[in-house]
């Protein structure tokens, strides 16, 4: 499989994830989106390590070249957790106080 | 990482301190004491002592002047603690958990002071960014605070979303997540022309300038500096904003070539400029001084971002330099707005008639801030011009800049000019007198700087 | 053409429809729902390029614990769809159109990338996506970061009690 | 040392006033350590004093030197008279924290002496802002109505014009041979001739807006309204001046080549400026502002005379530097004596001054000649010079420059007219005999008018060296 | 003689500093004393210098360097020759006098102003002296602005009045226009020959040196210099309203010495002039049109000063015309003669005016003649005297004037005897009014009508004497005399070039002039010795009493005009346009400020929006990077 189709595959969720941010209104959701994003990037980033492994398995048999993508992505894995954890406990900190969790509503702040 | 392993530790000693004392005064001394500690320990491998031998197998590569920025930082961060421990203290009651975020704060800031790998720079700043989104939301039932918070948490995870797809655009590119040089052309020996690896720098620049909130990337920083409890902001508008130009420049160093020295000299003074004219246009109009610092902070940014124009000794020093300069001008400026009832411009009417040493002070800190000669602000700002001037940059950027300087001598100003000429009464909390003493801590620091820079300078080269 | 490749093409399309679902669901619940499909949508692909153990860790944590824990959260709130304000459409627009010329530009710029001209993904061989060498080199390599992860967990640890006690 | 120490007693001072609360004690510490800097002034500019030379800055090569040749001489003569005498004819101005405000006014000197003693780049630079920043607080704490907002606008301008300095200093730095701020190192710096054209109107804008020359004037006029007297004195009496020893000490020397080229534009400028700030002379009420655009005028001279490049000229430059400043100083003295007595400074409400205060008028009339260089007084010399330089580069630009002869003839006569003569106004009813210490001191100004004028020689002899440094290659 | 010299100069200065540091002290008889005493010492002195430079003859003395840079030098040197020394005792002499006339005119003063007066009055003679002392053109100039700020200081004598204050702002002005002219002569001097001392200017060397255009630019500047301080047309408007002044000011500056010094100047260099053919004309034109306009403008005027202002404008004219025509030692002759009588008339004037309690309307006046016995007969003498007729010394002088138009042109003669004729009708027109007919002043006037105290009369005596005979100094070798004055300009001027007419063209052109002058006096005295003229019917009366409308054609056309132009500067392009532009930036930037903040409208929606638009941006900057670097590039190049 060329490595392109993985790439705009990869590419179009991102995307995907980038307009439901800039679309949607419900906290939630937005973090959703942003979720798939981080999905998309990890996909894209084990296709790659699988084209690295397979250039170096032609030379060098055994290799495992690439093997660093697939922890890097199972570092951002950890990372996400972490990070909805907080996301999560901020977006209900927020609910707690305004009954809301639409970002529109999130304009005290400006100017 | 002496200083990783420390900060980790204390982190952790602190949240067991939360259990173990309801005293926040003894909390908050532990703390400092574990701030000395992280200091020293951080010294004491600037000196080649008590270094774990530790194989790093690439993540982390130690130099000098990482260290150096690791004890600066680390010092600033004392002198913040030290003066805004009470302060601290009034945000909820959860003293001992805020030092162990800071002591986590400060573990990812010598990460991202030492990262050989993308992944620790992106680890490094998980660190450096999941505990800000908890300072920022600390104040709980304040709802500007919250949404403070959440736009931060957003905007933050969005950015980390382009960081990712950069490091993996490179990772497609070259095949390591290494900081490697990038690959060259034996003939030409320029940079090999690769769209995937220029184009995942950009996402990198992009979200490196996200984090040091230049334009047209800035948009979270007036309102979550705004909305942020007052001494936390002081603490991200300072050490985490100075932590993350040395990652960029880390980052960019050397990856910058690849991008092409045209493109870089294109975008990043397009970066530069739009910075300077949005922090420091929309400075001039704000009415709330706390508001305005947030702008005035984009604006700093703008002149920090200078430091990633060229590429010497000389940036490194204008870029230590600078982060000496502001942010001690920064906290001390906040420190005294801590203690105004009310953050508008006009609170200030008056004060240097209520309160002399005060005013003398801010007007000190908003001086350095501004650039003016005898404080270390002017020097700053002279090394940073020096700095890219010798890396080749044209007049006009310099005209530019200054440009903008004499802009935030007009917003700086207004403050001083409330305070000196304004009649008033400022409605201001009660200030101990040791208070003010810390604070001429930092004044006398500013002036010794602002008249014998290179003082700075001395550990790096004798 | 064969199955790898009806496969690749099969759980694209659906991970695309199903995100496009996520966007355009009313009702939260549902895009929750959407979003768990292309989480298996992805671990499908994982598990054609060889990489299991990232198939796995992804629909343990992500389709089960994290969207879980969204799940809990929305219904904790019990948002309704018809609750849920929209935005103007011409935001909406404006919204679909830069995320779309995002998605051209990049697409243009990998066209153009000549160095991925023939490069090809090695499917449903090689072992680096198996436990064993991912193991091995996560406690050989990656150790560091792999420690130092967890100060990442310390922190949203103390910043969940921060934050979510009353 | 003595250069050292002329800079380290109004620092010391300074400090030492800010702690003492009592006006008498401040007034006597501020007079005391003026009149000390005086004589030590006296000291260098008629024995000369040995250069003092230090590190700095180690990283950069900056360092701490200072020098005095004729130019920095005649200047911090100047400089040194001046502040005596302002202390002396304000003293009994009523002022709130007065001891702050001559803590100031010392700083002020310090950074007005620093300017003129500085052989560094930077270390000049860093004076040059020093002596800005004192001003700014004593125009907008004891100043006039408008005072903030005013002295606001002349903080920037002033403050952008030094940071496009900066720039030029960093220019010259980083194509220096040694990486050096000295100016012999600046001399010597490899420019290419558009660097030169670029320094050269960097420093030009610093120094033009110092002046300050048409059209980069606006904030001088407002300034010296809004100013408390004394501040008006330092502004005018001093501080232009050092726009002007710049042009000679930094400009002239390091850009020979664009200066040159320049030569026309900023003659031209310059006049314009000459004429047109006569022209609104002539229409001013407010005697701050007539004696303000008459100043702009005068130093539009000067400006024109120094890039004529001409040894003449720049012989006049150099006493009429000296000369300007002792004549405003007494014109402002009056005019202070005047306001404070009378509580206006509008004409129309005065006259009759030499019916009522005969001595104050004649006073007035002496100053007023010597402001339109009338012969035997030291302005005369000056202009002379000048009038010649700018007649040697161009016989219609000297022509175009001496109806200023004319002009301020009109508005200084005007001035006086409508202060002095006609009947006694109510305003003018009010003055009383003014004190005895501002009498004499005015005496003493006039009087050094009048030596000066009669012979110059004294002042040509301070200032000879520095014209054979820069004519006599 | 250095000293003594020096002392010429230095005793009016002592006047001047005594009587003005001590005005608050000495009683009014010390300070009349001693400033008369310091003039009278001068004069002594001056014959001594004189007498000196008979025998010995011109010295040149060094006291210190002026100005001593590299490049110029200018000595303090004076300069005693035939020229310098005529003008000294000329200056001296009638300042003793006029300084004695004034110890009574004044005597209503008090002792302060008295005091300021004197100390003006000394501190002239000594600008005075200095100009005519002066061995070089910068130290001439010292004096020739020294004068000009007497004359000022002078006329706003009484300076509550604001009339004064003007007329003397005005004099100090117009001066200045001349002054700029001069100094403009020295730098062209300078320019072309480094210095500016006589000795070295005022060569055959020197002028080698110099092109035409060069010494008929200098020559032409020097002239300028000299139109305004001897009043000549454009810039003589001054000296009429001079008058403002006390009138023994008014016969010291404004007829006998101060406005002769341009006369004085231009003989000093007449080696100069002499080599310009077309500043020649200039001067003779000028100096011609000057005297008939101020002789026409006489006629009419009804103020006894304003007359003789005039009168001097005109005579003044006259010596431009010799100077032009190259009759140098005539142009002198005709100063000193003029400084004796037209002191003479002012000073009698003031007598008459002293008398009537500072009445100047002629009109008011009449039958002054028995009153007034020395004052009619001293007048009258000067009359007679400025009218031209033998032997009175005005003859010669005026004469010799005449005679060398003539030789130049027979145009420039026949107009001077055209003003000869109206001065002697003018002036004799005054004199009847004034002397003849009845008293026409009010009873009060009439009962304190008296003659002046002896201290005024001593000097209309002296000085008439001097009028009446001060011709035989200058006796043309025609009538036997053998022009002693001539003689001793001769290392000055060179040999004056007489032998162009015939003797017979000469006397004929000599019964001419004065024939026509009597005529003119005789109709004068006729129609004038009964009645005074009432307000002027003609046009053309109108248009002289008016004064030509001169005043009124400069104030519409220049100084209104340029008053406007200020106006418009200072309103519109200083307040709009340059501090416009200034405070523009302000308000753009706060007007950016309040406009851009709002981008940051507290939505992270749009927040995100315009990051994903940042990179957008930044990727085309990326691939537009040729294109756009050629921009840059140059931009920084």
């Amino acid at each position: 499989m060329p490595i392109q189709y993985y790439i705009f595959f990869c590419l179009t969720l991102f995307s995907i994830g980038v307009i439901g941010v800039l679309t949607r209104r419900n906290a939630i959701i937005v973090f959703m989106c942003i979720e798939l994003m981080l999905n998309a990037v990890n996909l894209l980033l084990v296709a790659f390590s699988k084209m690295h492994n397979g250039a170096a398995l032609q030379i060098a048999p055994g290799s495992t070249a690439g093997i660093d993508a697939q922890i890097f992505v199972f570092f951002i894995m950890v990372v996400a957790a972490a990070e909805v954890s907080v996301g999560l406990a901020i977006i209900v900190m927020m609910f707690r106080n305004t009954h809301s969790v639409d970002i529109n509503f999130l304009n005290r702040l400006k100017n | 990482m002496n200083a990783i392993i420390v900060s980790t530790l204390l982190g952790v000693i602190m949240m067991f301190v939360s259990w173990g004392t309801s005293n926040t005064k003894l909390q908050r001394n532990i703390g400092l004491v574990g701030m000395l500690v992280l200091i020293l320990a951080n010294i004491a491998q600037m000196n080649g002592w008590l270094s774990v031998n530790f194989d790093t197998k690439g993540m982390l590569a130690f130099n000098a002047i990482g260290l150096y920025v690791n004890t600066i930082l680390f010092t600033i961060t004392f002198i913040y603690l030290w003066i805004n421990g009470e302060e601290i203290d009034k945000i909820g009651n959860h003293t001992a958990d805020y030092y162990a975020i800071f002591f986590f704060i400060l573990c990812g800031i010598s990460i991202l002071t030492s990262f050989d790998n993308l992944l620790m720079l992106f680890i490094g700043i998980e660190i450096l960014s999941i505990p800000l989104y908890i300072l920022t939301g600390a104040d709980k039932k304040n709802l500007f605070s919250n949404e403070a918070s959440l736009k931060y948490f957003l905007m933050g995870s969005f950015s980390t979303g382009i960081l990712l797809l950069g490091i993996a655009f490179i990772y497609g590119a070259t095949g390591s997540f290494h900081l490697n040089m990038p690959i060259l052309n034996p003939a030409t020996n320029l940079p090999v022309e690769h769209f995937l690896m220029s184009a995942g720098l950009l996402l990198l620049f992009v979200s490196m300038n996200f984090k040091v909130s230049a334009a047209p990337f800035h948009f979270w920083t007036p309102d979550v500096y705004d909305g942020a409890p007052t001494v936390f902001t002081s603490f991200m508008a300072t050490v985490v904003k100075a932590a993350g130009f040395v990652a960029f420049i880390k980052v960019f160093e050397v990856q910058r070539i690849a991008l092409g020295q045209n493109t870089w000299i294109i975008i990043l003074p397009f970066v530069i400029v739009s910075t300077l004219l949005v922090g420091n246009i929309t400075a001039v109009f704000q009415r709330s001084v706390k508001r305005m610092l947030a702008y005035s902070s984009i604006a700093q940014a703008g002149f920090m971002l200078f430091a990633l124009y060229g590429n010497s000794t000389f940036n490194n020093e204008a870029l230590i330099l600078y982060i000496v300069a502001y942010s001690l001008a920064t906290i001390g400026v906040f420190a005294v707005l801590i203690k105004m009832k009310d953050y508008s411009i006009e609170s200030f009417n008056g004060l240097a008639k209520q309160n002399p040493a005060l005013a003398f002070l801010t007007t000190l800190f908003l001086f350095s801030l501004a650039g003016i000669p005898l404080t270390a602000g002017f020097f700053a700002k002279y090394y940073m011009l020096n700095a890219i001037f010798t890396a080749g940059a044209g007049i006009w950027l310099l005209v530019v800049a200054i440009l903008f300087a004499a802009v935030s001598v007009y917003y700086y100003f207004k403050v001083v000019q409330a305070m000196y000429f304004v009649e008033g009464a400022p409605a201001i909390h009660p200030i101990e007198k040791s208070y003010a003493r810390k604070l001429w801590v930092i004044a006398i620091i500013l002036l010794v700087l602002g008249v014998f820079p290179s003082l700075l300078f001395n550990y790096l080269y004798f | 053409m064969n199955t790898l490749e009806i496969l690749f093409y099969a759980l694209s399309a659906f991970a695309i429809v199903s995100a496009i679902m996520v966007l355009v669901s009313k009702n939260p619940i549902h895009s929750v729902l959407w979003l768990i499909l292309v989480f298996f949508a992805i671990s499908g692909h994982y598990i054609i390029l060889n990489a299991q153990f990232l198939a796995i860790v992804n629909i343990i944590v992500y389709a089960g614990a994290i969207m879980v824990l969204f799940l809990f959260v929305i219904m904790l709130m019990n948002v309704q769809s018809d609750k849920e304000p929209q935005k103007k459409l011409l935001i909406k627009f404006i919204g679909v159109l830069s995320g779309g010329s995002l998605l051209i530009l990049l697409i243009a710029l990998v066209k153009q990338t000549a160095q991925l001209e023939g490069k090809q993904v090695l499917m449903k061989e090689g072992t680096i996506g198996l436990i064993h060498p991912l193991g091995k080199a996560l406690f050989n390599d990656y150790v560091l970061p792999f420690e130092i992860s967890s100060v990442l967990f310390l922190s949203a640890m103390v910043g969940a009690v921060i934050i979510g006690k009353k | 040392m003595l250069l050292l120490s002329i800079l380290t007693i109004p620092f010391i001072a300074a400090i030492v006033l800010l702690f003492v609360k009592h006006n008498e004690k401040a007034n006597y510490i501020a007079i005391g350590s003026s009149v000390v800097i005086m004589a030590l002034a006296f000291n260098i500019a008629f024995n000369g004093a040995a250069n003092f030379d230090a590190d700095w800055i180690l990283s950069l090569n900056a360092r701490f030197i200072l020098t005095a040749d004729g130019l920095a001489k005649i200047l911090i003569l100047l400089t040194a008279i001046s502040f005596p005498v302002i202390f002396i004819t304000t003293s009994k101005n009523e002022l709130r924290n007065r001891n702050q405000f001559l803590a100031l006014m010392l700083f002020t000197q310090t950074g007005l002496l620093g300017v003129f003693l500085a052989g560094d780049a930077l270390l000049f630079y860093f004076f040059w802002e020093l002596a800005l920043i004192p001003v700014y607080f004593l125009c907008s704490i004891w100043g006039g109505e408008k005072r903030i907002a005013i002295t606001f606008k002349f903080f920037i301008y002033t403050f952008l014009g030094s940071l496009f300095m900066l720039i030029g200093i960093i220019l010259v730095y980083t194509n220096t041979t040694d990486h050096s701020f000295l100016i012999t190192s600046f001399k010597h710096a490899n420019l290419t001739h558009g660097q030169q054209l670029a320094a050269f109107a960097l420093f030009f804008t610093a120094f033009a807006i110092k002046m300050p020359i048409f059209p980069l004037h606006t904030w001088q006029p407002d300034a010296y309204e809004q100013s408390p007297t004394a501040v008006t004195m330092v502004l005018s009496a001093v501080m232009v001046k050092m726009g002007l020893y710049g042009i000679i000490r930094w400009l002239l020397p390091l850009f020979p080549a664009a200066a040159a080229s320049h030569a026309n534009f900023v003659i031209v400028l310059s006049l314009i400026g000459v004429i047109y700030a006569s022209f609104i002379a002539i229409r001013q009420d407010d005697v701050k502002r007539l004696i303000a655009y008459s100043s702009i005028a005068h130093i539009g001279l000067m400006s024109a005379a120094l890039f004529t490049n001409t040894s003449i000229g720049m012989q006049g430059v150099l006493i009429q530097l000296f000369s300007h400043g002792i004549n405003v100083l007494g014109l402002w003295i009056v005019a202070d004596i005047i306001e404070q007595q009378t509580g206006t400074r509008s004409m129309k409400a005065l006259g009759g001054l030499a019916k009522k205060q005969p001595t104050l008028a004649i006073l007035l009339v002496g100053f007023a000649l010597a402001n339109i260089a009338l012969p035997l007084t030291n302005a005369f010399v000056g202009e002379f010079l000048i009038f010649n330089a700018i007649f040697q580069f161009n016989p219609w630009m000297g022509a175009f420059a001496g109806v200023s002869v004319v002009l301020a003839a009109i508005y200084t006569l005007n001035m006086v007219q409508k202060i002095a003569y006609g009947s006694v106004s109510d305003a003018t009813n009010l003055m009383q005999v003014p004190n005895k210490s501002a009498q004499f001191v005015l005496m003493v100004l006039l009087g050094i008018v009048f030596v000066t004028g009669v012979y110059p020689q004294v002042l040509f002899n301070i200032t000879a060296d520095t014209l054979q440094q820069l004519f006599v290659k | 003689m250095k000293v003594i010299i020096g002392l010429i100069v230095l005793w009016p200065l002592v006047g001047f500093l005594f009587n003005g540091l001590g005005r608050n002290i000495w009683s009014k008889k010390t300070i009349a004393y001693k400033a008369t005493g310091y003039v009278l010492a001068s004069f002594i002195l001056s014959i001594i210098a004189f007498l000196n430079m008979q025998s010995q003859g011109a010295i040149t003395v060094h006291y210190f360097d002026f100005i001593n840079t590299d490049t110029l030098k200018i000595p303090f040197d004076f300069k005693v020759d035939a020229l310098s020394s005529l003008f000294l005792l000329v200056i001296t002499g009638v300042g003793t006098l006029i300084h004695l006339y004034s110890t009574a005119y004044m005597k209503d003063e008090e002792a302060p102003h008295y005091a300021r007066y004197f100390a003006y009055l000394n501190l002239f003679i000594f600008s005075m002296l200095l100009l005519v002392l002066g061995d070089n053109y910068v130290i001439m100039f010292i004096g020739w602005e020294g004068v000009g700020l007497c004359s000022y200081l002078l006329i706003g004598y009484w300076f509550t009045n604001t009339t004064y204050n003007y007329a003397a702002k005005k004099a100090f002005i117009m001066n200045r226009i001349g002054d700029l002219g001069f100094l403009l002569a020295i730098f062209w001097l300078i320019v072309k020959l480094g210095s500016v001392s006589y000795g070295t200017v005022l060569t055959a060397e020197s002028l080698a040196k110099l092109s035409t255009t060069d010494i008929t630019a200098i020559t032409l500047l020097l002239f300028v210099g000299a139109m305004g301080k001897s009043a000549q047309i454009p810039l003589y408007t001054w000296l009429p309203d001079a008058m403002a002044g006390p009138t023994p000011v008014s016969a010291l500056i404004h007829a006998a010495t101060m406005v002769t010094a341009g006369i004085y100047m231009i003989t000093r260099s007449n080696i100069l002039f002499s080599a310009s053919e077309f500043t020649q004309h200039v001067v003779a034109i000028i100096g011609i049109s000057t005297a008939l306009l101020a002789a026409t403008i006489a006629i009419k005027q009804n103020d006894i000063k304003k007359v003789l202002a005039y009168s001097t404008v005109s005579q003044l004219g006259y010596m431009f015309l010799g100077l032009g025509v190259g009759a140098y030692s005539g142009a002198v002759f005709h100063v000193i003669t003029h400084a004796f009588f037209k002191a003479l008339l002012f000073l009698g004037a003031g007598s008459v005016i002293h008398a009537m309690h500072h009445e100047q309307d002629i009109r008011k006046m009449g039958g002054l003649k028995s009153k007034l016995p020395v004052t009619h007969i001293t007048f009258l003498i000067g009359c007679i005297a400025i009218a031209g007729v033998p032997p009175f010394s005005g003859f010669f002088s005026k004469d010799e004037i005449l005679a060398a138009a003539f030789a130049k042109s027979p145009i420039y003669w026949a107009l001077g005897v055209v003003g000869a004729a109206m001065t002697a009708f003018y002036m004799f027109r005054l004199y009847a009014t004034t002397f003849l007919g009845k008293f026409r002043g009010t009873d009060e006037q009439a009962q304190h009508l008296h003659e002046s105290p002896f201290a005024m009369t001593l000097p209309l005596i002296l000085l008439a004497l001097a009028s009446a005979i001060a011709g035989a100094i200058g006796i043309p070798e025609l009538m036997g005399g053998h022009h002693w004055l001539s003689h001793q300009l001769t290392p000055i001027v060179g040999v004056t070039k007489e032998a162009a007419l015939s003797h017979s063209t000469e006397w004929a052109l000599m019964g001419a002039s004065v024939s026509i002058a009597v005529i003119a006096l005789l109709i004068a005295v006729n129609r004038y010795k009964r009645q005074a003229d009432g307000e002027p019917q003609t046009a053309l009366g109108k248009f002289l009493y008016n004064k030509w409308y001169v005043d009124e054609l400069y104030n519409n056309a220049i100084v209104q005009p340029l008053n406007k132009f200020a106006g418009f500067l200072k309103e519109t392009i200083e307040k709009n346009i340059i501090d416009g532009a200034v405070n523009g930036t302000g308000k753009v930037v706060q007007y950016s400020a309040r406009k851009i903040r709002l981008i940051q409208n507290g939505q992270v929606g749009y927040y995100i929006l315009f990051i994903v638009l940042g990179i957008i941006l930044l990727f085309l900057f990326w691939f537009n990077d040729i294109t756009i670097n050629r921009f840059f590039n140059n931009l920084i190049k």
